[in-house]
């Protein structure tokens, strides 16, 4: 009986004497807090331009590795570039969203077609894909082209093709666009700049 | 932007009108903060909606949507019989003196020459009276009854407080305040800048919106100057680059222009783009026109380019009409179209009359779609249920969709609104096989070239001739192509005052275009361009952040078209014997030998002070004109015209004539208007702060922020049509209907308009049937098939709608 | 023998059963429940395999706990009502305490303390199971405003050293007054005890006599 | 050992006084509400550096979006409509944590560790710590913190102390496009503030003000109000913020009393039973049942 009670006794008094223990300062401490790590650490700067609106920020883009052959970068933050003279390091909500942008779901990856009347895309080559749409435009431009209108003056234009620009494209590919699309004599160009 | 971003912490009053530079532009406006908490500055809102700009004003002025002329003709008006402007510089600055011929007009609402069957006018009467010394005649005083000041006084009389009122629905009180704070900046040493962006361009009179804004800072004497202008704040990120290379219909890159179908002599083309002045003594800049072009002749066509053949002057073609969107779209929904190319574009989604484009692309026979993201107009034949209701086995278009980068993957530069040209880097790989932009055009040119080799075909001169001398032909660098929009030599120039002194050895860069020449010497891809990429690098890709002034004008910074200059017309920052009107803010001064200062003057640098060359050196006047001449469609002087869907079915000015008269509006597109009976609330589309355009439904963050298409209504209509904050609304035009959540908000009040009470409903676009974003309606479902009779921008900003909650 | 059939059964099987479990539950739900309230107790969540698993049983030990003792509360209830002769029994409290039950009215099969007892930790325990569930963070306190998530956080804490305490004096109780663990241990008591502890329950049981 | 391990003046759940050797600035996040635009970026930019993304939603009829904060939503943007005696004013807010001198959430806390205090100023969470209990959700005199359903640890905005540890701004406050929202220093916020207040009081805003809740020792985010003086205006800001008097109870002076009658409780039964001995049954009871044994 007596053993009985000791080990009752064992059972209450149990919790009391960890809270004394712990009272006295046998305490089980965890690691002392720490902030996160910094994670732009090591990571590669690039500096770039907002795509969005006109006003320009500079960006500075961090991207996953140190530019090394093997290391394939990704960039995985994107922040103001305090230097730049308009943004001097804000990004409004687009901008400071642009990461995502860049990793978007919706990106394009490949070359697609989609033939007349089909419900799906099918995965092309960037060889099927130009050659297919050089021989609908050579046979559309050959067809149609305006050489001399009921004047008789030389006007040399093709009005059954039409290219719209982009609005967010360098300059350099709009001039290289601009400079293709006159040599093929088409009139309907347009940009985004009206809407 | 006359200015440029910083510039506008210099002003002691901004206007916001026409925009929403906090919503669309919040790092740009970051400068009117600046100006607000550094310059004291007085900020204004005039807009139909309490906008989150409105949220930081000092004064908001609520104004029935498209009805910005009235209110700023007021102004004029204000202006003019307060006598509030400064008189040195509207005399010795602008064509108030000049006197307008005889025979021009205004009466009810048209100007003289208008032919009625054709919706067009004949300007002839709408041009200065011309002395016998070939120069126009002016008259100093001012009170000369045709002279321009006069005419202006007269015009702009009707526009009085109340009237405005009437048309604005702008409290007269409310109206009366913003006028005296503009009133403020007439003095020389204080500015006001307007800051505008698509709520004025997307109106049937939206050129003469900004027109009126451009006339009321040169009335004020604030063009030129620091804190002043008037800011264009464009929507994408480059369309300011791609406008100025020329990516429209009738354009030629540096804003030169394709010639017309009767054009068919070259030297005639030219001359008649290259100016006379007309006025005594005026550098007229545009005389330099055939430099300009021969230069872009030489830079596509190189050798095939001669002097013979005057500079291949036939390869370019004609136009009989200008192809804007509006138009193309028209004659693809005729099925006079057989492809497109929608490069970075979702036309879809930014044209009007969502219905007519999804007729007019199943028209096509072959569609190319070069963008990043599966936008919805490379799937506009997919079925998505109640977004986009076509039978996809019926659309027989073949659709070729080219993933091309973005800007993280690619190198070059970006033009922004304050015409700075900024080079960016390349950071990661694009993902899967998607390429540049340059090198999908550079594929399928190759083949095109390669297929006219081998085949033949309808004229293929000027696509086998193309300059492609780059070293990857089927890759070409942006560098390269930088260089090539720069320009080069292709001989020896020489000192034109000493021959025999080279000043730019053969196939070296431009430092610039004041080097270009007409003789085949140079090539140049684009003439404002020039000076972006010479002999001492990419001056795109300067880094210098140095303000020496504190006026913000960082001159090492990137490159600023034209010639690195920070602020257009800078040389009317100084009076006519060159002293800076404002001592603080002095941007360029005479220093006894050349115009010098903290810019690069808008001038010619050795003309002395006292000279009468004028500071606007575009002009063949050399002033800034309050009187258009001819360079406007509708009127040398901007007048209101309703909205052709208009609320009020009246225009209280001129009844008979209620709105743009020549306004180019299509048959089809004209029965598809609807009144104000079965319409009667004024819409207005526009973009909210967490979304840029179509692009950012695609980003899971931005569609954190704002998940879902919406509308927005005052707290009175709600009422009226028993609607609750997030209640399912139906809001139909004559041309479709969209769903979408309920907004209802203080924001949005009912304005007293004609004896007519108007609500406002606000329209979001942002939504489609692609994207991480919850799935809507694309806004254009609703909105009018009319553009400005200037610019073809379709009338996004004021047509007519019902609502009710669905 | 410790089931000696001669001795009085004070406590059935189930009863006991019932006791202890509660008793157990009571245990666990008290010690994990103080690693919350005070830091110095913290390191009780090392016998539940740390916090957040002393986090998650600690309101689920509190509800198995309360049906136990609702079972118990609905079988006890009846042998507890308050009688005059416990009130009496509960005024000479100190005398009892000194050692001198000389003036104790006799007890019944529970005396005035224990019925005390019994009701305040009724009493406690709905509380506690009130407050319990608004603080319980991953079902229900979402539910409730944040004035009354505090007013239960204090009440929770407050009712849960009021229990502790109670039971801290049951134990000491039953400790003091010997053989009665061994009552809720085995079930039967000597009928020396019972007439000793609980007069008034031995004569109804036996009749008076031996 | 990491720098900032030294740099702690208040640890959850800890009775000793937590290393506390360097002594760093204080350092402030100041919002000017009167700047704001609303326009969000800083609550992009906080999901984009923290790594955290929340759900797409839906309009609730309100430009507010999220509609509350969130585990993954650290700061949100609260609208409101108010007429005052100027019109119609569009007040619009940052709501976050304000990162308290003294914080409810910390005092409550019962696990050692999962909230801390660093010598700068700033509030953070240790979510390896967190036990999942939602104390400082009462403990919180702003409602700030948030427990994530997918894995019952607390969230709230940590003042970027990853980028303050190493120099830099909170991502919010470098993005903001207006400067509604600065960083600094406590006192050079204070300088700046009354920079923004006397011009609001000259652009008529007799009442403007700093928002630094003296009742929790002051914040580390502060505001400048148009109206100081009325911030529930504000979206219902707190007038007069404090630890609730019942945490206060519940976490302060309750502790030691309940501890220690615990101890006198255990010691006087000890006591009792030395000195008064077991309550045993009489001799005399046991003689009259003697068989019994």
């Amino acid at each position: 009986m007596n053993v009985t009670r000791r080990q009752f006794f064992k059972v209450c008094a149990g919790g009391l004497a960890t809270s004394s223990a712990v009272a006295l300062g046998f305490s089980v401490d965890n690691a002392l807090a720490e902030v996160r790590e910094f994670k732009l650490t090591g990571s590669s700067e690039t500096r770039n331009t907002c795509p969005y609106c006109s006003v320009a920020c500079g960006l500075i883009m961090y991207s996953m590795g140190d530019k090394a052959k093997n290391a394939e970068p990704s960039i995985f933050h994107i922040e103001g570039d305090p230097d730049h003279p308009v943004n001097r390091g804000t990004l409004c909500p687009k901008g400071a969203g642009l990461v995502d942008f860049i990793h978007s779901p919706d990106r394009l990856k490949y070359p697609e077609y989609r033939a007349p009347g089909a419900s799906e895309w099918k995965r092309i080559s960037w060889d099927e894909a130009f050659t297919r749409a050089a021989r609908l435009m050579k046979d559309d431009r050959d067809k149609n082209f305006i050489t001399k209108n009921s004047d008789g003056a030389t006007v040399n234009r093709w009005l059954t093709t039409g290219f719209l620009a982009a609005s967010a494209s360098s300059n350099e590919s709009g001039y290289i666009t601009h400079k293709v699309v006159r040599s093929t004599g088409i009139l309907a160009f347009d940009n985004q700049a009206r809407v | 932007m006359t200015n440029h971003w910083v510039d506008i912490k210099n002003a002691n009053v901004i206007i916001v009108m026409g925009g929403n530079a906090a919503e669309a532009h919040p790092c740009g406006f970051k400068w009117v903060t600046e100006a607000k908490a550094h310059n004291k500055a007085t900020f204004i809102v005039i807009d139909p909606r309490f906008t989150r700009s409105a949220s930081v004003a000092d004064l908001y002025a609520p104004l029935r949507t498209g009805t910005d002329i009235a209110f700023l003709g007021g102004v004029i008006n204000y202006l003019l019989s307060n006598d509030k402007i400064q008189h040195e510089y509207v005399k010795a600055y602008t064509n108030a003196p000049f006197i307008v011929k005889e025979g021009y007009e205004f009466e009810d609402g048209l100007f003289s020459g208008y032919e009625a069957a054709k919706h067009m006018y004949d300007k002839s009467t709408w041009a200065y009276e011309i002395g016998p010394d070939g120069y126009a005649k002016v008259d100093p005083t001012l009170t000369h009854p045709r002279s321009v000041f006069q005419l202006l006084k007269k015009h702009y009389s009707r526009y009085t407080p109340d009237a405005v009122s009437n048309i604005c629905g702008t409290p007269k009180d409310t109206f009366l305040k913003v006028c005296e704070i503009i009133a403020t900046t007439s003095v020389p040493d204080r500015t006001l800048t307007f800051m505008y962006a698509l709520g004025w361009t997307q109106h049937t009179v939206g050129s003469q919106m900004i027109r009126t804004a451009a006339m009321v800072q040169l009335l004020l004497g604030n063009v030129g100057m620091a804190g002043g202008g008037v800011n264009a704040l464009r929507g994408h990120s480059n369309i300011q680059g791609l406008t100025d290379l020329g990516l429209l219909s009738n354009l030629l890159p540096g804003y030169l222009t394709l010639p017309g179908d009767k054009e068919t002599d070259y030297n005639a083309y030219i001359s008649a783009r290259a100016f006379k002045p007309l006025r005594p003594g005026q550098l007229d800049y545009w005389q330099n026109y055939a430099k300009f072009h021969v230069s872009l002749m030489k830079a596509w066509f190189g050798k095939a380019a001669t002097k013979e053949n005057k500079w291949c002057f036939n390869w370019l073609p004609k136009l009989d009409k200008v192809y804007d969107v509006l138009q193309v779209f028209e004659l693809m929904h005729q099925g006079k179209m057989n492809g497109y190319f929608c490069q970075g574009f979702n036309p879809l989604g930014s044209i009007p009359n969502k219905a007519k484009l999804i007729a007019a692309f199943s028209k096509l026979k072959y569609m190319v779609v070069i963008d990043p993201l599966a936008t919805e107009t490379s799937c506009f034949w997919e079925n998505h249920g109640e977004y986009n209701d076509v039978k996809t086995s019926e659309i027989q278009t073949e659709v070729i969709r080219l993933p091309s980068t973005c800007f993280a993957e690619e190198n070059g530069s970006l033009t922004n609104s304050g015409r700075w040209l900024q080079w960016h880097y390349r950071g990661a790989p694009p993902p899967g096989d998607a390429k540049p932009d340059a090198d999908i055009i550079a594929g399928i040119y190759l083949k095109l070239r390669e297929l006219y080799q081998k085949e033949g075909g309808a004229f293929p001169d000027s696509i086998l001739n193309l300059t492609w001398n780059y070293d990857i032909p089927h890759a070409p660098s942006p560098e390269e192509l930088a260089k090539e929009y720069n320009g080069k030599a292709l001989a020896d120039l020489t000192d034109p005052k000493d021959k025999s002194k080279v000043i730019l050895k053969k196939g070296l860069q431009l430092d610039g275009f004041a080097q270009l020449q007409d003789d085949g010497s140079t090539s140049c891809g684009c003439w404002i361009f020039s000076g972006s990429w010479t002999e001492k690098g990419n001056m795109m890709a300067r880094r210098d952040n140095y303000d020496p002034s504190g006026l913000g004008n960082t001159l090492n910074w990137a490159f600023s078209w034209p010639a690195n200059r920070r602020i257009l017309y800078n040389r009317a920052s100084c009076d006519p014997s060159g002293k800076p009107w404002d001592p603080k803010r002095r941007l360029i001064w005479w220093d006894g030998a050349k115009w010098t200062g903290v810019d690069v003057p808008d001038f010619k640098p050795d003309v002395p002070p006292g000279n009468p060359m004028s500071p606007f050196i575009m002009q063949p006047e050399g002033v800034g004109r309050l009187f258009a001449l001819d360079k406007m469609a509708e009127g040398p002087f901007p007048e209101h015209y309703e909205p052709f869907e208009t609320p009020i079915d009246t225009n209280p000015l001129h009844p008979k004539v209620v709105n743009n008269p020549a306004a180019r509006v299509f048959k089809d597109d004209r029965a598809a208007f609807g009144t104000s009976k079965d319409f009667p609330y004024a819409a207005t589309t526009y973009r909210v702060t967490e979304h840029f355009h179509f692009w950012t439904k695609h980003t899971r963050i931005a569609s954190i922020l704002q998940p879902e298409q919406f509308v927005e209504i005052g707290v009175e209509l709600a009422k009226e049509k028993g609607i609750k904050d997030g209640d399912w609304v139906k809001v139909w035009s004559n041309r479709g209907f969209i769903k979408a959540k309920a907004v209802v908000t203080k924001r949005l009040k009912p304005l007293q308009v004609n004896g007519k009470t108007v609500n406002h409903v606000g329209i979001p676009i942002h939504w489609g049937f692609k994207g991480l974003a919850k799935n809507g309606y694309l806004a254009n479902t609703l909105t009018p098939f009319v553009g400005d009779a200037n610019t073809q921008t379709p009338e996004f900003k004021s047509f007519l709608v019902n609502i009710e909650k669905a | 023998m410790k089931n000696d059939p001669k001795k009085l059964l004070r406590y059935t099987p189930s009863e006991r059963a019932n006791h202890w479990l509660t008793a157990i539950l009571f245990f666990l739900a008290a010690l994990s429940g103080l690693s919350f309230f005070e830091p110095l107790y913290y390191p009780l969540t090392m016998l539940f395999a740390g916090g957040v698993w002393t986090r998650i049983i600690h309101p689920f030990l509190g509800v198995a706990m309360l049906i136990s003792f609702a079972v118990m509360y609905a079988h006890f209830r009846q042998f507890n009502v308050m009688t005059p002769s416990d009130r009496e029994w509960l005024s000479h409290v100190r005398e009892m305490a000194g050692g001198d039950d000389r003036n104790m009215p006799e007890a019944g099969k529970f005396n005035g303390g224990q019925k005390l007892l019994f009701w305040l930790m009724t009493i406690s325990m709905a509380l506690l199971l009130l407050s319990g569930i608004v603080i319980w963070r991953a079902y229900f306190s979402p539910l409730f405003p944040l004035w009354l998530i505090r007013f239960s956080a204090v009440v929770h804490a407050a009712f849960g050293a009021i229990m502790i305490g109670l039971l801290l004096f049951h134990i000491y109780a039953a400790i003091w007054t010997k053989e009665s663990i061994e009552a809720m241990l085995y079930g039967r008591v000597r009928r020396a005890w019972a007439k000793q502890h609980h007069p008034a329950w031995f004569r109804e049981i036996t009749g008076g006599g031996k | 050992m990491a720098l900032q391990s030294l740099d702690i003046t208040r640890r959850s759940a800890t009775s000793t006084q937590p290393p506390d050797r360097r002594k760093t600035q204080e350092v402030v996040k100041l919002i000017d509400v009167s700047k704001c635009i609303g326009c969000k970026a800083c609550q992009a930019a906080c999901m984009e550096w923290n790594d955290t993304r929340d759900v797409i939603g839906a309009n609730h009829g309100v430009l507010d979006n999220p509609m509350d904060l969130t585990a993954a939503s650290w700061t949100v943007m609260r609208y409101s409509e108010v007429e005052t005696d100027r019109g119609l004013e569009w007040l619009i807010r940052k709501d976050g944590c304000m990162h308290c001198s003294d914080p409810g959430c910390l005092k409550a806390c019962p696990a050692p560790g999962a909230i801390v205090q660093y010598s700068n100023g700033i509030v953070d969470f240790h979510e390896e710590s967190c036990i999942g209990c939602g104390y400082c959700i009462a403990g919180c005199p702003f409602n700030i913190p948030r427990l994530s359903k997918k894995d019952s640890k607390v969230y709230k905005c940590t003042l970027c102390s990853d980028r303050v540890a190493v120099g830099l701004e909170p991502a919010c406050a470098k993005t903001c496009p207006t400067g509604a929202i600065v960083f600094g220093t406590k006192e050079d916020m204070y300088h700046h503030a009354e920079g923004r207040i006397s011009d609001l009081k000259s652009r008529g805003f007799a009442k403007a003000g700093i928002y630094d809740a003296p009742g929790v020792g002051g914040t580390h985010v502060m505001y400048v109000l148009q109206h100081a003086d009325k911030p529930e205006l504000y979206h219902g800001l707190v007038k007069d913020p404090d630890i609730s008097p019942l945490v206060s109870l519940w976490k302060g002076v309750a502790k030691p009393l309940v501890t220690m009658a615990f101890g006198a409780g255990i010691l006087g039964a000890v006591m009792h039973y030395v000195t008064k001995g077991p309550n045993e049954v009489s001799e005399e009871i046991e003689k009259e049942f003697k068989d019994e044994k």
